[in-house]
C-alpha cells in the first residue's frame, strides 16, 4: 500500500480523498493555490504545499508544479479527483515518468475512452448504441451547421475534452448556430485547454442513467449500478440518486453489461462512469465515459456501502476486487443534491464572498461532503461547489423526507446559495412521481415562481429579526460596508486574515 | 424603537422595547408574544406565541438585509424615524436610467453591442465570465444602450455598473 | 398519524427526536428550564414552550407542566426520549387522562418490567436466567450486608428505579457496604426520586450484551439484534457497537427469543431494550428491562437500516410492524462514542461551560447525533452528554478506522471532553481484539497513561500557536479571565446573551 | 517578539517576527519554515516544513492555555520578557500547604472530615454533586485537615478552595 498520496485537486473532493487516505493510514498531502491557504483540504491534510497564484492555469493545472511537490514530499501516488487535470493524459504520463502511481486509468485508456468522439466509435465496436452525430470534431464550422441542417434541428455542441456541461450548447435553429459554436469552443478553450467540439442529434424527454464501474488491474470488471442524473441545469447535474426509480432488472442487467463491454474494450484500469441517455421507451445510448470519480459518486457509496475512493486507491496498488458483481447489494434509496455559492433569483450567478454563518445537518441517514467552513472567503476563481448533501432512506419517499428536513436545518450566509432551489424541487409533484428528464429542470425554471407567503408567521419573525439587527448595528458597522466586497477587497481582508494576530 | 421594514413587498412597523431583562415586540401596532435573542452573530431565535423561528441576518451590498429561516428567504429594508443613510438617496440615482451592474466579480469576455445601439429587452449586452461559467447579461427594457463602461478583458467587481441603457 | 408531538425532554435526543418529526410531517413542539433557552432542540423544533428554572425536579420532571403545555400547544401525543420521566409510571398514566397518546410501553408495562426486581422475577417465570441476587429493594441494610456475606463478595447495589449506573455501587468487602450502600441511596434518591436499591452478586470479566426488541398493539415483538456495551466508566457505557464481536447466530438466536419471551410476558408494547450479563463461558443472564429509547439506539439503526424513532411513533399511532424479524439483514458494523463535557485527566469531573470553538466531522460512514453548538454554555444542571458520534464500516476495523478519522476532525474547546479516553481506547490492543468486559476500562484507567510526546512536531506547533494567541489576546482579553467563570458569571453571560443587541 | 512556552514539561523559546506580510518563526533558536495563520478566533493553522497542524486555543481558569490538535491535547503556560501578572505570584502563593480546590461548579453533598483531621494520601476529604453526578474530592497528601472552607449543602464554583491540607 502507499505510503503518501499527493492530491492533485481541491475543495470538497479534496477534504473526501484526504478522509479516505487517513482511514488507511497513508498520509495525504494537499496543495493550494495562493487563495486557498486557508482552505478546508490544508487544514485537514497531513501536508500542504503552495503550487502559485489563484488562476488555475498557474496553479492547480500546472503537472510540472505538481511533480515538484510529489518529490519534495515523498509521494508514491497520485490522486487527481475530478476536474481540473482529472482526464488529462498528460497527467498519468508525467506520473510514470516520475515513478508515481497515477490512482486512475492509464493515459492510453484515457485517450480511448476519455473523448467522446473516440468513445462513441468504440462502444459501436462493442454494439452499444450512441447517439446519431459526427463522431469527429468540428474542423469547418460551416460544414457542421450544413450537417445539423441534414439531422435536423436541434443539435447539441459538446467539447470534446468537456465534461459538467462547460463547453456545450444546444443549438434549436440554424441562426443561432454560428455564435453558439463560438461560445463553445472558447468555454471549452478556457476549461480544458482544447477548444475542440463536436456535434450530436438532441434526444427529446430524454432521461441520463449513467453506470458506475470499477476494473482492476486483474481483468475484472464489474458494474456497481447505476445513477439517475436526469435533473439538471444547463446540462449540469444539481440532483442525483440511486437507484434510477425507472429501473428494472433486466435493463439494469443489460445497461450494466453494456458499460462493462465499453471499459473492457479500452482496456480501463479504476473507477469509471458510462453516461447514458435513456429515451421514454427505456432504449439506451452511450453518451460517454467519465474516466475518473464523479462528483455524484456518494449515492452509490450510500446504497452499496463501499468505499470508492479507498476503492480506487486499493485497485491502484494493484488489489484485487475484494467482490464479485452478484455480492454487491444495493440497499435503500440515496439522493445527492449539489450546493452552489449561486444566486437561483438571478440567473443562477456564482456568488463567491466570505461566509458569514453556516449551520450543518446531521443525524440519521444524512451525510454532508464539504469543502468550506464560516469565516472562510468563497475565491471567484474556482467551480463554486460548497458541498454535497446526501440522504439515504430506506424507500425513495423516506430519502427525500430526510432530503427535505436536512435542508432545512442547512444554511449559509454571506453568500448567496441554491437552497432555495432544492427546496422547490423537492415539493415539485413532477419530481416526486419522478417524472424527470434532461430539461426537466430547465422547463420548471422558465415556469413563474411564487415567492415564500409574506403573511406567514416566519415573514413576521423574518421582519422583527431585521429590526432587531439593525438594532444592533446601526451603531456598529456601516450598513453598506458589504458593497464594497470587490474581489481586491477580499483578497485585502485575505492578508488580514492571515496577518492577524 | 420604531422601524419601518419594507418586506416581501409589504411595509411592517416593527416596535422593539428592552424591559426586564427581554424585549418586548409589537408588529403593525400588535403587541406580540415574542421571545428574541441572538443566538449568535446575526442569527436570532424568536419564539412567537411558542412558535419557534431562527433567524439568519446578512447583509447584501445595497445596504438591505437577507434573512433565512429554515424554510424561506426573504430580503427586507429598514428605516428608521433618523433614516439611514446612502441607501434611499442611492435609489433615487438609480432612476431616469437603467444602470447594469454586475451581479459578482469577473470578466467581461465579449462586448455583444456597442454605445448607441437599440436593444430589446432580454437582449445580450456581453458576456462576463467568473468561475469558468460564461453569463450572458441581458437587457432590462427596450431601448438605446447610452453608455459602455466595460471592455472586454477587463475584471469588474460585484455591483460595478457595466452600462447605461436608456 | 399524530398532528403534534411533545417532546418531554432536551439535548441531543429532544433533537432527535424532533428530525424523526419533522420526517414524518409532524410538528414537534420542544419544552425548555430557563437554562434551556438557547439549546438547540429549542431552535430547531415548531414550538417551545417554557418550564420553570433550571433544577429537573422544578422543570423536566414535573408532569403538571408538560400537560399544561400539551394542552395549550394541541399535542396529540408525547415522547419522553430517554431519562427524566422516560421510565416513570406515572408520566403514562398522565397521558392518558389527558387524552394523549404516550409514546412508549403501558404504565402497567412498566411496572412490570422497568423495575430491577419486578423484572427479575418476571425473567424466572419464562425460564430466562438471572443474577443470583435479592429479588427485593432492601429494607434493613444489616440484612442485606448479611446476605452479601453469605453469597460472598464483590456484591453490586443498584437502584430500583436506576439506569445508566446512577445509584449503583460495586461492594468489594465488608466494610464498604454500609457506606456504599448510603451513598447508592443517596444518589439514586437524588437521580429517580426513589431511594430504593437492591442486591446482586457480581459477575467476573461479563460482557453486557443488550438486545433491542419492537413490539406493535397488534401482538408482534421482534428482535432487532444486539448491541455490544461491555465498555463502561464505572456501570456507564461509553463505547457502544453492533453486531457484538463474540456473537454466533445460534446465541443470537436464543437471546434474542429470550428478550421476546421477558417482552411478550410484560404485555410490553413499543421499543424495549433487554440487557443481559454474558459471562466468559457464553452462558446470559437477564439483568434488566429498559422500558424506553436507549442512548445507543443509532449503532442498531445503522446496521439495520431501521429509523426505531419514526417506529416508534408508527407504533404508538397504531400500526403493524412494517416488517418480520427474518426480513431484518443487518449489515457491516457500526459503533458509537459518547462525548461528554468531563476531563479524562481529571477524575473525570464534568466541565459545564461555554463552547469557545467547534469542528464537527462529516463524510462517509459518520453520523454525528448532537445537542450543542459553538457558543452555546453547557450548563451544570443535566447529564454532561455533548454528542453521539457513530461510524458505519463493512467490518469492524474499518468502522473503528473511520471513528479515529472523525475523532480527529472533532474538536470542542472551551470544556473539557473526553474524545482523548477514545483516542486511548480505540489504540488499545485488548479492545482491537475486543477482548473486553464490564469492568476492562476502569482497570485499564488504572494504569499510569503516557501523555502525548512533546517532542513531536505537534507539539512544537502547539508552542507557536500558545505564543501566537499570546500576541493577539495580551493586548486585549485579561489571560486569566475565564478564572471568574463561576455559575453565576456564567447565568450572568446568559443574560448578556439575552440582552444582545 | 520572543516568548517562553512551558508545554509537555519543557520550556521552548518561540520567536515571532511580521515581516513581508507573514510570520517569521523560530524555536528554541532555530529559525523554521513556518507558516502560521489563524483560521478564526482561537485556531491556528501552522504549515511546519510543509506538515499541516491545526491548533485550536482556549485559556484556562489558572490562565494557561490548552492546546488542541488532531491527536493531541496540550496545556501551556506562556511569558514573555515583561512577565504576566497574577499566574507566576498565584503559584508562589499555592506554597506551603496544599490548597483543595473544587474542579467544576457543584454542590457540597456530604463532608468526610473535619478541620484538625489527620488524612492520608487519598483518603475522601467532601463529596461534591454536579449534573447527577457524586464525585468524592480525596486528600492528594498525608497531613492534617488544617482548614475546611466548605459546608454541606453549599454551592462552589470552580476553582474555589474547599479546604487547606498541611
Amino acid at each position: 500500500m502507499f505510503r503518501k498520496i499527493l492530491i492533485a485537486n481541491r475543495g470538497e473532493i479534496a477534504v473526501r480523498i484526504i478522509r479516505a487516505c487517513r482511514e488507511l493510514g497513508i498520509k495525504s498531502i494537499a496543495v493550494f493555490s495562493d487563495v486557498d491557504r486557508n482552505s478546508l483540504h490544508v487544514r485537514l491534510a497531513d501536508e500542504a504545499y503552495p503550487i502559485g497564484p489563484a488562476p488555475s492555469r498557474e496553479s492547480y493545472l500546472c503537472i510540472d508544479k505538481l511533480m515538484h511537490v510529489a518529490r519534495r514530499a515523498g509521494c508514491d501516488a497520485l490522486h487527481p479527483g475530478y476536474g481540473f487535470l482529472a482526464e488529462n493524459p498528460a497527467l498519468p504520463r508525467a506520473c510514470s515518468d516520475a515513478a508515481l502511481t497515477f490512482i486512475g486509468p492509464t493515459a492510453e485508456a484515457m485517450e480511448a475512452l476519455g473523448s467522446k468522439t473516440a468513445g462513441r466509435s468504440l462502444a459501436r465496436g462493442v454494439d452499444v448504441p450512441t447517439v446519431p452525430g459526427t463522431n469527429e470534431p468540428i474542423e469547418n464550422p460551416e460544414e457542421a451547421r450544413a450537417l445539423a441542417q441534414r439531422m435536423g434541428f436541434p443539435v447539441l455542441l459538446k467539447a470534446v475534452a468537456g465534461g459538467g456541461g462547460k463547453g456545450m450548447r444546444l443549438v434549436s435553429n440554424d441562426e443561432e448556430f454560428l455564435p453558439a459554436f463560438r461560445d463553445a469552443s472558447s468555454e471549452a478553450m478556457n476549461a480544458f485547454g482544447n477548444p475542440s467540439v463536436f456535434l450530436e442529434k438532441y434526444l427529446e424527454k430524454p432521461r441520463h442513467i449513467e453506470v458506475q464501474i470499477l476494473a482492476d488491474s486483474h481483468g475484472r470488471v464489474v458494474s456497481l449500478g447505476e445513477r439517475e442524473c436526469s435533473v439538471q441545469r444547463r446540462h449540469q447535474k444539481v440532483i442525483e440518486e440511486a437507484p434510477s426509480p425507472i429501473m428494472t432488472p433486466e435493463l439494469r442487467k443489460r445497461m450494466g453489461d453494456a458499460a462493462v463491454r465499453i471499459a473492457r474494450a479500452g482496456g480501463y484500469v479504476n473507477a469509471g462512469t458510462v453516461e447514458f441517455l435513456v429515451d421514454t421507451h427505456y432504449n439506451y445510448y452511450f453518451l460517454e465515459m467519465n474516466t475518473r470519480l464523479q462528483v455524484e459518486h456518494p449515492v452509490t457509496e450510500q446504497v452499496t456501502g463501499l468505499d470508492l475512493v479507498k476503492l480506487q486507491i486499493a485497485i491502484a496498488a494493484g488489489h484485487r476486487l475484494p467482490f464479485a458483481w452478484e455480492s454487491i447489494t444495493p440497499r435503500g434509496h440515496a439522493m445527492e443534491v449539489r450546493l452552489y455559492a449561486e444566486d437561483p433569483e438571478n440567473n443562477f450567478f456564482p456568488s463567491p464572498g466570505k461566509i458569514i454563518s453556516r449551520r450543518a445537518p446531521s443525524g440519521p441517514g444524512i451525510r454532508l461532503d464539504e469543502g468550506v467552513y464560516s469565516g472562510w472567503i468563497v475565491p471567484m476563481d474556482y467551480d463554486p461547489l460548497l458541498a454535497k448533501l446526501i440522504a439515504w432512506g430506506n424507500s425513495r419517499e423516506e430519502t427525500i423526507a430526510r432530503l427535505r428536513r436536512a435542508l432545512e436545518e442547512y444554511s449559509v450566509t454571506g453568500i448567496k446559495t441554491n437552497t432555495a432551489l432544492f427546496r422547490r424541487i423537492l415539493a415539485e409533484p413532477d419530481f416526486l412521481r419522478s417524472e424527470i428528464h434532461t430539461k426537466w429542470l430547465d422547463e420548471l425554471l422558465k415556469r413563474p415562481h411564487t415567492a415564500p407567503d409574506s403573511n406567514s408567521r416566519s415573514a413576521d419573525a423574518a421582519a422583527i429579526a431585521a429590526a432587531l439587527w439593525h438594532v444592533s448595528h446601526e451603531s456598529s458597522t456601516a450598513p453598506n460596508e458589504p458593497e464594497k466586497d470587490s474581489r481586491w477587497k477580499m483578497d485585502g481582508r485575505n492578508r488580514q486574515l492571515d496577518r492577524t494576530p | 424603537m420604531k422601524y419601518e421594514v419594507h418586506i416581501g413587498g409589504k411595509t411592517r412597523v416593527v416596535e422593539l422595547a428592552w424591559s426586564s431583562e427581554r424585549w418586548s415586540v409589537s408588529l403593525d401596532g400588535v403587541a406580540l408574544d415574542a421571545d428574541a435573542v441572538e443566538i449568535a452573530t446575526n442569527t436570532f431565535s424568536i419564539l412567537l406565541d411558542g412558535e419557534s423561528y431562527e433567524v439568519r441576518v446578512a447583509p447584501l451590498p445595497d445596504g438591505s438585509l437577507t434573512l433565512h429561516t429554515g424554510l424561506a428567504e426573504y430580503v427586507a429594508e429598514v428605516a428608521d424615524p433618523r433614516g439611514w443613510r446612502g441607501r434611499r438617496h442611492g435609489a433615487l440615482e438609480a432612476e431616469g436610467r437603467q444602470q447594469i451592474a454586475a451581479p459578482m466579480p469577473g470578466k467581461v469576455v465579449r462586448l455583444l453591442v456597442q454605445a448607441g445601439d437599440a436593444v430589446e429587452v432580454g437582449q445580450g449586452l456581453l458576456v462576463v465570465e467568473a468561475m469558468k461559467m460564461q453569463n450572458e447579461i441581458r437587457s432590462p427594457k427596450n431601448g438605446r444602450v447610452e453608455k459602455l463602461f466595460a471592455s472586454e478583458g477587463q475584471a469588474v467587481n460585484a455591483g460595478e455598473i457595466l452600462a447605461w441603457v436608456d
